[in-house]
Protein backbone atom coordinates (compact mmCIF):
# COMPACT_ATOMS: atom_id res chain seq x y z
CA UNK A 1 0.00 0.00 0.00
CA UNK A 2 0.86 3.39 -0.89
CA UNK A 3 1.63 6.22 1.98
CA UNK A 4 -0.84 8.44 2.36
CA UNK A 5 -0.28 12.05 3.54
CA UNK A 6 -1.88 15.26 3.32
CA UNK A 7 -1.55 19.09 5.11
CA UNK A 8 -5.44 20.73 4.42
CA UNK A 9 -7.41 23.23 5.32
CA UNK A 10 -10.29 20.95 6.14
CA UNK A 11 -11.55 19.19 8.87
CA UNK A 12 -10.13 15.57 9.24
CA UNK A 13 -12.23 12.30 9.42
CA UNK A 14 -11.16 9.34 11.42
CA UNK A 15 -13.02 6.95 9.54
CA UNK A 16 -11.44 8.23 6.16
CA UNK A 17 -8.79 7.42 7.27
CA UNK A 18 -9.20 4.12 9.06
CA UNK A 19 -10.28 3.01 5.53
CA UNK A 20 -7.34 4.07 3.77
CA UNK A 21 -5.20 1.61 5.57
CA UNK A 22 -7.54 -0.97 5.72
CA UNK A 23 -6.82 -4.14 3.50
CA UNK A 24 -7.75 -8.04 4.03
CA UNK A 25 -4.47 -8.58 5.51
CA UNK A 26 -4.78 -6.46 8.15
CA UNK A 27 -5.33 -7.46 11.55
CA UNK A 28 -4.83 -4.79 13.51
CA UNK A 29 -5.21 -0.27 13.10
CA UNK A 30 -4.12 1.95 15.40
CA UNK A 31 -4.95 5.70 14.96
CA UNK A 32 -4.07 8.73 17.33
CA UNK A 33 -5.97 12.10 16.69
CA UNK A 34 -4.21 14.98 18.44
CA UNK A 35 -7.61 17.23 19.63
CA UNK A 36 -7.56 20.43 20.52
CA UNK A 37 -8.09 20.93 24.18
CA UNK A 38 -9.89 23.70 25.79
CA UNK A 39 -7.45 24.76 28.29
CA UNK A 40 -3.51 24.83 28.81
CA UNK A 41 -1.88 25.29 32.51
CA UNK A 42 -5.34 27.06 33.47
CA UNK A 43 -5.60 29.22 30.69
CA UNK A 44 -8.94 28.76 28.56
CA UNK A 45 -8.18 27.90 24.76
CA UNK A 46 -10.95 29.42 22.80
CA UNK A 47 -9.46 27.92 19.78
CA UNK A 48 -5.89 26.91 17.98
CA UNK A 49 -4.71 28.50 14.98
CA UNK A 50 -2.16 26.11 12.47
CA UNK A 51 0.49 27.21 9.86
CA UNK A 52 2.35 24.91 8.13
CA UNK A 53 5.59 25.34 5.54
CA UNK A 54 3.26 23.17 3.52
CA UNK A 55 5.75 21.35 0.71
CA UNK A 56 8.56 20.55 3.20
CA UNK A 57 5.52 19.56 5.70
CA UNK A 58 4.48 17.18 3.11
CA UNK A 59 7.90 15.73 2.48
CA UNK A 60 8.56 15.45 5.65
CA UNK A 61 5.80 13.34 6.58
CA UNK A 62 6.48 10.76 3.16
CA UNK A 63 10.16 10.52 5.14
CA UNK A 64 8.30 9.79 8.65
CA UNK A 65 6.61 7.44 6.42
CA UNK A 66 9.61 5.79 4.99
CA UNK A 67 10.93 5.35 8.39
CA UNK A 68 8.34 3.94 10.12
CA UNK A 69 8.86 1.10 7.44
CA UNK A 70 12.23 0.60 8.28
CA UNK A 71 11.33 -0.46 11.48
CA UNK A 72 8.00 -2.38 11.33
CA UNK A 73 5.78 -4.45 9.10
CA UNK A 74 2.94 -2.51 8.35
CA UNK A 75 0.70 -2.37 5.30
CA UNK A 76 -0.95 1.35 5.18
CA UNK A 77 0.13 4.40 7.05
CA UNK A 78 -1.91 7.73 6.52
CA UNK A 79 -1.43 10.95 8.22
CA UNK A 80 -2.91 13.97 7.75
CA UNK A 81 -2.45 17.43 9.60
CA UNK A 82 -5.47 20.36 9.73
CA UNK A 83 -4.18 23.64 9.50
CA UNK A 84 -5.94 27.16 9.69
CA UNK A 85 -8.53 27.27 13.06
CA UNK A 86 -9.28 24.54 14.35
CA UNK A 87 -12.15 24.72 17.24
CA UNK A 88 -12.12 23.24 20.22
CA UNK A 89 -12.84 18.99 20.24
CA UNK A 90 -11.69 19.02 16.86
CA UNK A 91 -8.70 16.65 15.29
CA UNK A 92 -5.20 18.95 14.15
CA UNK A 93 -3.62 15.59 13.57
CA UNK A 94 -4.96 11.99 12.83
CA UNK A 95 -2.63 8.75 12.12
CA UNK A 96 -3.76 5.60 11.33
CA UNK A 97 -1.46 2.87 10.69
CA UNK A 98 -2.33 -0.92 9.66
CA UNK A 99 -0.51 -4.39 10.29
CA UNK A 100 -1.05 -8.16 10.29
CA UNK A 101 -0.15 -7.56 14.17
CA UNK A 102 -0.90 -5.08 16.91
CA UNK A 103 2.06 -4.52 17.93
CA UNK A 104 3.97 -2.81 14.65
CA UNK A 105 0.26 -0.84 14.40
CA UNK A 106 0.23 0.47 18.55
CA UNK A 107 3.99 1.21 18.23
CA UNK A 108 4.12 2.97 14.92
CA UNK A 109 1.19 4.99 15.87
CA UNK A 110 3.44 6.18 19.17
CA UNK A 111 6.43 6.39 16.89
CA UNK A 112 4.75 8.38 14.52
CA UNK A 113 3.18 11.60 16.49
CA UNK A 114 6.40 11.73 18.11
CA UNK A 115 8.46 11.92 15.29
CA UNK A 116 5.76 14.59 13.82
CA UNK A 117 6.24 16.84 16.79
CA UNK A 118 9.99 16.86 16.72
CA UNK A 119 10.46 17.02 12.71
CA UNK A 120 7.56 18.37 10.31
CA UNK A 121 7.33 22.38 9.88
CA UNK A 122 3.75 23.11 11.41
CA UNK A 123 3.38 25.53 14.24
CA UNK A 124 0.75 26.19 16.47
CA UNK A 125 -0.85 29.56 18.20
CA UNK A 126 -2.98 29.36 21.00
CA UNK A 127 -5.85 32.25 21.01
CA UNK A 128 -6.73 32.85 24.48
CA UNK A 129 -8.81 35.56 23.52
CA UNK A 130 -9.91 36.90 19.51
CA UNK A 131 -6.87 38.37 18.97
CA UNK A 132 -4.41 37.92 22.18
CA UNK A 133 -2.30 34.18 21.06
CA UNK A 134 1.08 32.69 21.62
CA UNK A 135 3.31 30.70 19.50
CA UNK A 136 3.89 27.10 20.81
CA UNK A 137 7.10 24.91 20.93
CA UNK A 138 7.38 20.97 20.74
CA UNK A 139 10.29 19.64 23.29
CA UNK A 140 10.69 16.99 20.78
CA UNK A 141 12.23 19.91 18.28
CA UNK A 142 14.66 20.72 20.21
CA UNK A 143 15.66 17.65 21.52
CA UNK A 144 16.21 16.73 17.87
CA UNK A 145 17.83 19.79 16.77
CA UNK A 146 20.73 19.37 19.94
CA UNK A 147 21.15 16.02 18.33
CA UNK A 148 21.55 17.04 14.94
CA UNK A 149 22.95 20.60 15.10
CA UNK A 150 20.47 22.09 13.15
CA UNK B 1 26.49 39.14 -10.51
CA UNK B 2 24.44 38.30 -7.36
CA UNK B 3 22.80 35.20 -6.09
CA UNK B 4 19.20 35.95 -5.70
CA UNK B 5 17.66 33.58 -2.82
CA UNK B 6 13.89 33.36 -1.61
CA UNK B 7 13.74 33.71 2.14
CA UNK B 8 10.56 32.43 3.93
CA UNK B 9 9.33 33.59 7.55
CA UNK B 10 6.62 31.44 9.26
CA UNK B 11 4.87 31.79 12.46
CA UNK B 12 6.22 33.51 15.24
CA UNK B 13 9.15 35.08 12.56
CA UNK B 14 6.59 35.97 9.97
CA UNK B 15 5.04 38.33 12.61
CA UNK B 16 8.02 39.88 13.86
CA UNK B 17 9.10 40.78 9.97
CA UNK B 18 5.86 41.33 8.96
CA UNK B 19 6.25 39.82 5.52
CA UNK B 20 6.00 35.68 4.39
CA UNK B 21 9.05 35.80 2.22
CA UNK B 22 11.90 38.10 1.19
CA UNK B 23 14.50 38.03 -1.73
CA UNK B 24 18.07 38.36 -0.39
CA UNK B 25 20.68 38.98 -3.07
CA UNK B 26 24.19 37.47 -1.97
CA UNK B 27 27.07 37.42 -3.08
CA UNK B 28 28.45 34.15 -5.39
CA UNK B 29 29.68 31.21 -3.05
CA UNK B 30 28.01 32.70 -0.07
CA UNK B 31 26.74 30.19 2.82
CA UNK B 32 23.85 30.13 5.22
CA UNK B 33 25.82 32.46 7.85
CA UNK B 34 26.39 34.80 5.16
CA UNK B 35 22.67 34.56 4.56
CA UNK B 36 21.76 34.64 8.15
CA UNK B 37 23.89 37.86 9.03
CA UNK B 38 21.94 39.68 6.15
CA UNK B 39 18.90 38.77 7.69
CA UNK B 40 19.52 39.89 10.71
CA UNK B 41 20.93 42.95 9.68
CA UNK B 42 17.44 43.43 8.01
CA UNK B 43 14.94 42.18 10.45
CA UNK B 44 17.02 42.64 13.97
CA UNK B 45 14.02 41.75 15.90
CA UNK B 46 14.63 38.20 14.45
CA UNK B 47 17.92 37.80 16.61
CA UNK B 48 16.67 36.17 19.47
CA UNK B 49 14.58 33.46 17.46
CA UNK B 50 17.28 32.93 15.47
CA UNK B 51 18.82 31.29 18.06
CA UNK B 52 16.50 28.83 18.93
CA UNK B 53 15.10 28.46 14.64
CA UNK B 54 16.37 25.94 12.65
CA UNK B 55 17.23 26.19 9.31
CA UNK B 56 15.85 24.59 5.86
CA UNK B 57 16.97 24.98 2.20
CA UNK B 58 15.09 23.76 -0.21
CA UNK B 59 12.71 21.95 1.81
CA UNK B 60 15.36 19.93 3.56
CA UNK B 61 16.91 20.85 7.53
CA UNK B 62 20.03 21.47 6.70
CA UNK B 63 22.81 21.24 10.27
CA UNK B 64 25.78 23.06 8.87
CA UNK B 65 26.33 26.35 6.65
CA UNK B 66 25.98 25.10 3.53
CA UNK B 67 26.74 27.29 -0.17
CA UNK B 68 23.25 28.67 -1.53
CA UNK B 69 22.99 29.51 -5.06
CA UNK B 70 20.67 31.40 -7.39
CA UNK B 71 16.95 30.19 -6.98
CA UNK B 72 17.26 28.28 -3.58
CA UNK B 73 14.66 28.41 -1.14
CA UNK B 74 15.80 29.50 2.33
CA UNK B 75 13.61 29.16 5.06
CA UNK B 76 13.54 30.27 9.03
CA UNK B 77 12.06 27.46 10.92
CA UNK B 78 11.16 28.59 14.16
CA UNK B 79 10.32 26.35 17.08
CA UNK B 80 7.65 23.94 15.32
CA UNK B 81 4.08 22.63 17.24
CA UNK B 82 2.61 20.75 15.16
CA UNK B 83 0.49 17.60 17.00
CA UNK C 1 -16.57 10.41 32.16
CA UNK C 2 -17.97 7.13 32.58
CA UNK C 3 -16.94 3.85 30.96
CA UNK C 4 -18.62 2.48 27.91
CA UNK C 5 -18.45 -1.22 27.54
CA UNK C 6 -20.63 -3.52 24.98
CA UNK C 7 -20.75 -7.26 23.35
CA UNK C 8 -22.56 -6.77 20.49
CA UNK C 9 -24.06 -8.84 17.22
CA UNK C 10 -24.12 -5.60 15.11
CA UNK C 11 -20.89 -4.15 13.04
CA UNK C 12 -18.88 -1.42 14.87
CA UNK C 13 -18.23 1.79 14.16
CA UNK C 14 -14.67 3.77 15.21
CA UNK C 15 -16.18 7.54 14.90
CA UNK C 16 -18.95 6.32 17.08
CA UNK C 17 -16.42 5.30 19.92
CA UNK C 18 -14.55 8.21 19.00
CA UNK C 19 -17.02 10.82 19.81
CA UNK C 20 -17.97 8.94 22.89
CA UNK C 21 -14.68 9.41 24.59
CA UNK C 22 -14.67 13.18 22.79
CA UNK C 23 -14.63 15.97 25.76
CA UNK C 24 -13.23 19.61 25.40
CA UNK C 25 -10.49 18.99 28.17
CA UNK C 26 -8.65 16.09 26.18
CA UNK C 27 -5.69 16.73 23.94
CA UNK C 28 -5.65 12.99 22.90
CA UNK C 29 -7.46 10.38 21.18
CA UNK C 30 -5.52 6.88 20.51
CA UNK C 31 -8.05 3.92 18.72
CA UNK C 32 -7.09 0.14 18.25
CA UNK C 33 -9.15 -1.62 15.92
CA UNK C 34 -8.86 -5.51 15.77
CA UNK C 35 -9.89 -6.55 12.14
CA UNK C 36 -10.48 -10.24 10.42
CA UNK C 37 -7.75 -11.01 8.42
CA UNK C 38 -8.26 -13.24 5.62
CA UNK C 39 -5.43 -15.58 6.13
CA UNK C 40 -3.37 -17.34 9.19
CA UNK C 41 -0.51 -19.22 8.35
CA UNK C 42 -0.57 -19.66 4.89
CA UNK C 43 -4.61 -20.68 4.89
CA UNK C 44 -6.93 -18.74 3.93
CA UNK C 45 -10.10 -17.33 6.05
CA UNK C 46 -13.30 -16.83 5.05
CA UNK C 47 -15.04 -15.11 8.20
CA UNK C 48 -14.53 -15.31 11.79
CA UNK C 49 -17.25 -16.66 14.32
CA UNK C 50 -16.98 -15.42 17.70
CA UNK C 51 -18.83 -16.04 20.89
CA UNK C 52 -18.87 -15.01 24.01
CA UNK C 53 -20.26 -15.58 27.47
CA UNK C 54 -21.57 -12.11 27.52
CA UNK C 55 -22.27 -11.11 30.85
CA UNK C 56 -19.12 -11.88 32.39
CA UNK C 57 -17.38 -10.53 29.31
CA UNK C 58 -19.26 -7.03 30.10
CA UNK C 59 -17.66 -7.62 33.62
CA UNK C 60 -14.70 -7.79 32.73
CA UNK C 61 -14.73 -4.98 30.59
CA UNK C 62 -15.89 -2.75 33.31
CA UNK C 63 -13.33 -3.83 35.52
CA UNK C 64 -10.60 -3.43 32.64
CA UNK C 65 -11.77 -0.02 32.52
CA UNK C 66 -11.30 -0.11 36.36
CA UNK C 67 -7.96 -1.19 36.09
CA UNK C 68 -6.78 1.28 33.16
CA UNK C 69 -7.89 4.51 35.56
CA UNK C 70 -6.00 2.50 38.38
CA UNK C 71 -2.50 2.96 35.88
CA UNK C 72 -3.26 6.21 33.92
CA UNK C 73 -5.11 9.86 33.69
CA UNK C 74 -7.52 9.59 31.17
CA UNK C 75 -11.12 10.83 30.28
CA UNK C 76 -13.22 8.70 28.25
CA UNK C 77 -12.94 4.66 27.88
CA UNK C 78 -14.94 2.73 25.91
CA UNK C 79 -14.46 -0.75 23.98
CA UNK C 80 -16.64 -2.66 22.43
CA UNK C 81 -16.73 -6.06 20.75
CA UNK C 82 -19.07 -7.98 18.35
CA UNK C 83 -19.91 -11.03 18.24
CA UNK C 84 -21.15 -13.55 15.34
CA UNK C 85 -20.09 -13.78 11.91
CA UNK C 86 -17.05 -11.04 11.05
CA UNK C 87 -16.53 -11.00 7.75
CA UNK C 88 -12.76 -10.20 6.60
CA UNK C 89 -11.83 -6.24 6.80
CA UNK C 90 -14.39 -5.97 9.52
CA UNK C 91 -13.42 -5.22 13.28
CA UNK C 92 -14.14 -7.57 15.87
CA UNK C 93 -13.04 -5.52 18.69
CA UNK C 94 -12.87 -1.28 19.11
CA UNK C 95 -10.89 0.35 21.96
CA UNK C 96 -10.86 4.19 22.14
CA UNK C 97 -9.63 6.26 24.90
CA UNK C 98 -8.67 9.92 25.39
CA UNK C 99 -6.63 11.54 27.48
CA UNK C 100 -4.67 15.60 28.40
CA UNK C 101 -1.41 14.23 27.04
CA UNK C 102 -0.75 11.21 24.43
CA UNK C 103 1.08 9.13 26.37
CA UNK C 104 -2.31 7.94 28.72
CA UNK C 105 -3.98 7.51 25.79
CA UNK C 106 -1.42 5.34 23.68
CA UNK C 107 -0.23 3.36 26.40
CA UNK C 108 -4.01 2.43 27.80
CA UNK C 109 -4.98 1.64 24.80
CA UNK C 110 -2.30 -1.42 24.28
CA UNK C 111 -2.60 -2.29 27.55
CA UNK C 112 -6.76 -2.55 27.35
CA UNK C 113 -5.90 -4.88 24.18
CA UNK C 114 -3.79 -6.50 25.82
CA UNK C 115 -6.01 -7.58 28.89
CA UNK C 116 -8.85 -7.79 26.84
CA UNK C 117 -7.38 -10.64 25.53
CA UNK C 118 -6.15 -12.11 28.43
CA UNK C 119 -9.09 -12.14 30.50
CA UNK C 120 -12.56 -11.32 28.86
CA UNK C 121 -14.22 -14.52 28.22
CA UNK C 122 -14.88 -14.31 24.25
CA UNK C 123 -13.70 -17.07 21.61
CA UNK C 124 -13.44 -16.72 17.78
CA UNK C 125 -13.52 -19.75 15.58
CA UNK C 126 -11.82 -19.32 12.04
CA UNK C 127 -13.72 -20.36 9.23
CA UNK C 128 -11.47 -22.26 6.69
CA UNK C 129 -14.41 -23.31 4.78
CA UNK C 130 -18.04 -22.98 5.16
CA UNK C 131 -18.36 -26.08 7.99
CA UNK C 132 -14.69 -26.09 8.62
CA UNK C 133 -13.29 -23.89 11.37
CA UNK C 134 -10.81 -24.12 14.26
CA UNK C 135 -11.26 -22.10 17.93
CA UNK C 136 -8.41 -19.91 18.33
CA UNK C 137 -6.46 -19.38 21.98
CA UNK C 138 -4.99 -16.27 22.95
CA UNK C 139 -1.18 -17.01 24.44
CA UNK C 140 -2.06 -14.46 26.98
CA UNK C 141 -4.90 -16.54 28.69
CA UNK C 142 -2.31 -18.95 29.01
CA UNK C 143 0.14 -16.00 31.13
CA UNK C 144 -2.61 -15.06 33.01
CA UNK C 145 -4.22 -18.68 34.00
CA UNK C 146 -0.26 -19.56 34.78
CA UNK C 147 0.11 -16.51 37.17
CA UNK C 148 -3.04 -16.66 38.56
CA UNK C 149 -3.35 -20.59 39.34
CA UNK C 150 -6.76 -20.37 37.30
CA UNK D 1 -31.56 -31.53 49.63
CA UNK D 2 -29.19 -31.08 47.09
CA UNK D 3 -27.60 -28.22 45.92
CA UNK D 4 -28.10 -27.70 41.81
CA UNK D 5 -25.88 -25.51 39.86
CA UNK D 6 -26.22 -24.62 36.71
CA UNK D 7 -23.32 -25.14 33.93
CA UNK D 8 -22.71 -23.37 31.12
CA UNK D 9 -20.44 -24.40 28.18
CA UNK D 10 -19.17 -22.21 25.75
CA UNK D 11 -16.95 -22.97 21.95
CA UNK D 12 -15.07 -26.01 22.10
CA UNK D 13 -16.38 -27.02 25.34
CA UNK D 14 -20.61 -26.53 24.11
CA UNK D 15 -19.28 -27.97 20.67
CA UNK D 16 -18.14 -31.09 22.68
CA UNK D 17 -20.62 -31.39 24.82
CA UNK D 18 -23.20 -30.79 22.14
CA UNK D 19 -25.42 -28.84 25.13
CA UNK D 20 -24.99 -24.93 26.29
CA UNK D 21 -26.05 -25.43 29.56
CA UNK D 22 -26.99 -28.49 31.95
CA UNK D 23 -27.93 -28.41 35.97
CA UNK D 24 -26.00 -30.68 38.72
CA UNK D 25 -27.65 -32.02 41.61
CA UNK D 26 -24.43 -31.10 44.36
CA UNK D 27 -24.39 -32.93 48.33
CA UNK D 28 -24.68 -29.72 49.94
CA UNK D 29 -21.47 -28.43 50.78
CA UNK D 30 -19.64 -29.80 48.07
CA UNK D 31 -16.73 -27.58 46.56
CA UNK D 32 -16.13 -26.87 42.11
CA UNK D 33 -14.00 -29.83 41.99
CA UNK D 34 -16.84 -32.14 43.05
CA UNK D 35 -18.66 -30.51 40.54
CA UNK D 36 -15.80 -30.92 37.63
CA UNK D 37 -15.45 -34.69 38.10
CA UNK D 38 -18.92 -34.90 37.93
CA UNK D 39 -18.70 -32.93 34.81
CA UNK D 40 -16.13 -35.58 33.49
CA UNK D 41 -18.62 -38.36 34.23
CA UNK D 42 -20.97 -36.59 32.00
CA UNK D 43 -18.88 -35.76 29.42
CA UNK D 44 -15.84 -37.65 29.31
CA UNK D 45 -14.91 -36.30 25.80
CA UNK D 46 -14.08 -32.86 27.99
CA UNK D 47 -11.11 -34.54 29.92
CA UNK D 48 -8.84 -32.57 27.63
CA UNK D 49 -9.91 -29.24 27.27
CA UNK D 50 -10.84 -29.03 31.02
CA UNK D 51 -7.09 -29.48 31.76
CA UNK D 52 -6.42 -25.77 29.56
CA UNK D 53 -9.34 -24.24 30.95
CA UNK D 54 -10.45 -21.53 33.54
CA UNK D 55 -13.07 -21.34 35.51
CA UNK D 56 -15.95 -19.00 36.88
CA UNK D 57 -18.68 -18.62 39.75
CA UNK D 58 -21.35 -15.89 38.95
CA UNK D 59 -19.64 -14.31 36.70
CA UNK D 60 -15.78 -14.27 38.44
CA UNK D 61 -13.19 -16.38 37.85
CA UNK D 62 -11.98 -18.72 40.54
CA UNK D 63 -8.31 -19.47 41.40
CA UNK D 64 -9.34 -22.24 44.00
CA UNK D 65 -11.81 -24.53 44.50
CA UNK D 66 -14.72 -22.79 46.07
CA UNK D 67 -17.64 -24.19 47.48
CA UNK D 68 -20.99 -23.70 45.61
CA UNK D 69 -24.61 -23.42 46.81
CA UNK D 70 -27.78 -23.76 44.90
CA UNK D 71 -28.64 -21.43 41.91
CA UNK D 72 -24.89 -20.80 41.66
CA UNK D 73 -24.00 -20.57 37.75
CA UNK D 74 -20.41 -22.01 37.37
CA UNK D 75 -18.80 -21.86 33.57
CA UNK D 76 -16.20 -24.08 31.77
CA UNK D 77 -13.90 -21.48 29.99
CA UNK D 78 -12.05 -22.67 27.59
CA UNK D 79 -9.03 -21.15 26.46
CA UNK D 80 -10.07 -17.74 25.46
CA UNK D 81 -9.30 -15.84 21.79
CA UNK D 82 -10.78 -12.50 22.37
CA UNK D 83 -9.77 -9.22 20.45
Amino acid sequence: MTDHVRVTNEGLSIDTLVRMVSTPEAGAIATFSGVTRNNFEGKSVLRLEYEAYVPMAEKELQSLCSRIREKWPVFGVAIEHRIGVVPVEEASVIIAISSAHRDAALDAVKFAINDLKARVPIWKKEMYGDDYGEWKANKEFFVLKEANGL
Amino acid sequence: MVETVRVLFFARSRELTGVREANVDLQPGSDSSALLEEIKRRYPQLSDLLQFAAFAVNLDYISKPTVLKHGDEFAVIPPISGG
